[in-house]
């Protein structure tokens, strides 16, 4: 993936985040995408450790030993900000106060289900709050590299892996294209420049609808 | 990334109530209960309303002139002693009331606002509480299911908010509010002083601003919030 | 009763708060076991609108609009009170928080069971949280006058009147007596000044257990 | 009327733990974590515990000292993806790990802290989560049981307590410190400042004060809490 593709899905990733929202990201690609979140859009980070507004990361120089995120990270407050416990932290989650989470992905598949958290022999690290975030934000979307290192797919037609959540994601965000789980299957939405729909087709491994019409371009 | 600003006028927050709407109200006695915002449901005049509140005030305040107007269909409480009124239709079958103890009722809401489905206690198991509730063991002990007590609105009142929906509440005044804020649909929270962001420190807000949708500044309060003279 | 009667039924109830307990006071009668206290002595007052270290009540001229006990009395924070929601209140009440409870009874039967809530037909007030005092309280005594208005006893070998909870009560107060409920039944334990054995079965509306050695008097 | 003095000394309070004890620990990473207390438990070498806390801290770090101790036998966690030890002797079957998910650990916490014996949710339901839980409907819709979660012990790190056990805790290291501090028979809470009652205004009590059974005030605090250099 090229930094400009990389770079591409994040930016793409980040429309998808509106005025208003309560969101939470994942670790690692999801969180890149703030960088991409225009500075003065009203939205509220949540973070499952029990944040509600979570503000930049700070350097360790600057770093307030009790204020992480839930990847570890050292955040700020912003003016609003709200701590609370677990209890309280995922009673947002569960009772759908979560306009919208982005998650990373060991799998997809196109019926949106999402295997993020073991490779059973090879990684048993315990789901953490994966499983609450995918069941029950209002909104589910991936982001992820359209293939894993190897050129393998990341969207499967079926889930090999233990699920995270069945039927959970509705949108997927690669560096080549904005999938979309519809009750019909798969659909192609939107295709990275550069990217030809063959392209995205063989680097898929579930069937896609593909529209008939021009896609977006991101 | 500045947070969302819900701040709202009074009367377009009321507004979005239909009839026949669920509605849980703060309070215990006087102190939390969101007078303001119920007067304004009693001027728009919205009917068959069910309240999930934990008494029904006292004679000439709160639930009280909601059952006067003959807004109420069901009421869902712990405790309507002080309310001649609640007494009187209850036994009249203008209202159906439905009792619930104190703590069972406010286990019962926060579990709707923490997304679960029921819960498994025993509290009044040998009493007439328990009676019709379904059974379930867990390990080798037998419980009643209590169920999740939702809500399409919250009334709360606050008193202080900040315009994102950071709530604070006062000494005996929090009782059933935060609880309420969680619950429902929307939730619209009337405050005493309503500040900027920033003007709740993050580890003194009692109710996170996501649970709020509508946050509404009062003018003066009425006498009504005051000490009661009995 | 005699003021007298009274005031050593409440100076003998209070004797059963020790220091370092956790204890809810029911209205009316419970309430007034206060006044005999010692004031030097360390209690935690809870009260189940969401008070843990309750304070002196205070006339309406210097109330706080904000903070009313249960019962809706005006009443004042103590250094180290702390205030919080109606579910905190009620998970220290059910996790056994609560050390003792002393509470009001329209009747109260031999095996412990308590009615203090409803009388069909003509007092339906809901049962506020008297049920979960009842059931939850490590200990959980009873203050009451030995017979009612009518002269008819409190204390009965079985309630007639629907239950608070079954079995709860451990300890009755009256203006004559100190009863315990035991395995084998209600058993006598002190007496007031000035009244006698015969006097306290013929007020008593189910068996006593009265031992042959001679009973302590309050 | 003073309220009751709960100020202990660390190792008076940590010697009420025997061996085959259920300890809870607060802490979600390095915040809120006890390090005192663990590193006392450590000195004092009770063995055979199960340990019921968020994560399993990071090497060097608070539960890897236990682990390391071999003083662990079973582990409820969320999640022990960065203690490498952890993971080892799980697979070694040196100890024996229960995984649930985060905000499922939470409220069964919760749970037991309210005196409840179950709750009911849906969270799970299509993955090997849910697998040999039983089933509950509510209503006519169909749930998994989740049992209440309690403990003998729990060690809580605040950051200001008073001499009753009213406990303040900073910015993230809240997270399970004010849920295992309701969960547990024992609550034992290490502060970095311990101050007369009347020090926590009432309003501002995270965790009130009956929860709490004995308050230890921490002399300088050890490197540990500091902010972690990876």
């Amino acid at each position: 993936m090229s930094l400009n593709a990389r770079e591409r899905m994040l930016r793409r990733a980040a429309r998808d985040i509106s005025a208003g929202m309560t969101v939470n990201l994942g670790i690692g690609l999801p969180t890149q995408v703030l960088k991409y979140v225009p500075a003065d859009l009203a939205v509220c980070l949540h973070s499952e450790n029990g944040i509600a507004g979570v503000g930049p990361v700070r350097d360790r120089a600057h770093a307030d030993r009790n204020l992480i995120d839930a990847g570890g990270a050292y955040v700020s407050p912003l003016p609003g900000t709200s701590y609370f416990d677990s209890a309280v932290s995922f009673a947002i989650v569960r009772s759908g106060r979560l306009d919208l989470t982005l998650l990373g992905a060991f799998e997809v598949a196109a019926n949106g289900d999402l295997a993020n958290w073991i490779i059973p022999g090879r990684l048993t690290p315990g789901a953490g709050g994966a499983i609450e975030l995918a069941q029950k934000a209002r909104k589910v979307a991936v982001i992820t590299t359209h293939t894993d290192k190897h050129g393998c797919p990341k969207i499967v037609a079926r889930c090999s892996l233990p699920l995270t959540a069945p039927g959970c994601v509705q949108r997927i965000f690669t560096d080549m294209a904005v999938c979309d789980v519809t009750p019909d299957g798969l659909r192609l939405t939107e295709l990275a420049e550069g990217v030809t729909v063959a392209q995205v087709i063989a680097a898929t491994g579930a069937p896609l609808i593909v529209p008939q019409t021009p896609l977006p371009r991101f | 990334m500045p947070l969302p600003d819900k701040t709202c006028d009074m009367a377009t927050a009321i507004a979005r109530i239909p009839d026949g709407a669920r509605i849980m109200l703060g309070g215990f006695g006087v102190p939390g209960t969101p007078f303001c915002l119920i007067r304004e449901l009693v001027r728009q005049g919205q009917r068959g309303l069910t309240i999930i509140k934990n008494d029904a005030n006292e004679t000439g305040m709160g639930v009280d002139w909601l059952l006067e107007n003959g807004q109420v269909a069901r009421l869902i409480t712990s405790h309507i002693g002080l309310n001649p009124r609640a007494m009187q239709m209850m036994n009249a079958g203008q209202i159906s009331v439905e009792f619930v103890p104190q703590g069972i009722l406010a286990e019962r809401i926060r579990c709707a606002g923490a997304g679960m489905m029921g819960f498994v206690s025993d509290i009044g198991i040998g009493t007439v509480m328990a009676e019709g509730k379904p059974s379930v063991n867990v390990g080798d002990r037998s419980g009643t299911l209590e169920t999740a007590l939702g809500a399409d609105f919250a009334l709360v009142h606050a008193a202080r908010a900040d315009t994102f929906g950071n709530l604070r509440f006062a000494a005996s005044a929090r009782n059933f509010n935060p609880l309420i804020a969680m619950a429902a649909t929307t939730t619209i929270a009337e405050a005493e002083t309503v500040v900027a962001p920033g003007g709740i420190a993050p580890d003194d807000v009692h109710t996170p601003g996501p649970f709020v949708d509508q946050v509404i500044a009062l003018p003066e309060l009425p006498e009504v919030y005051g000490v009661v003279e009995r």
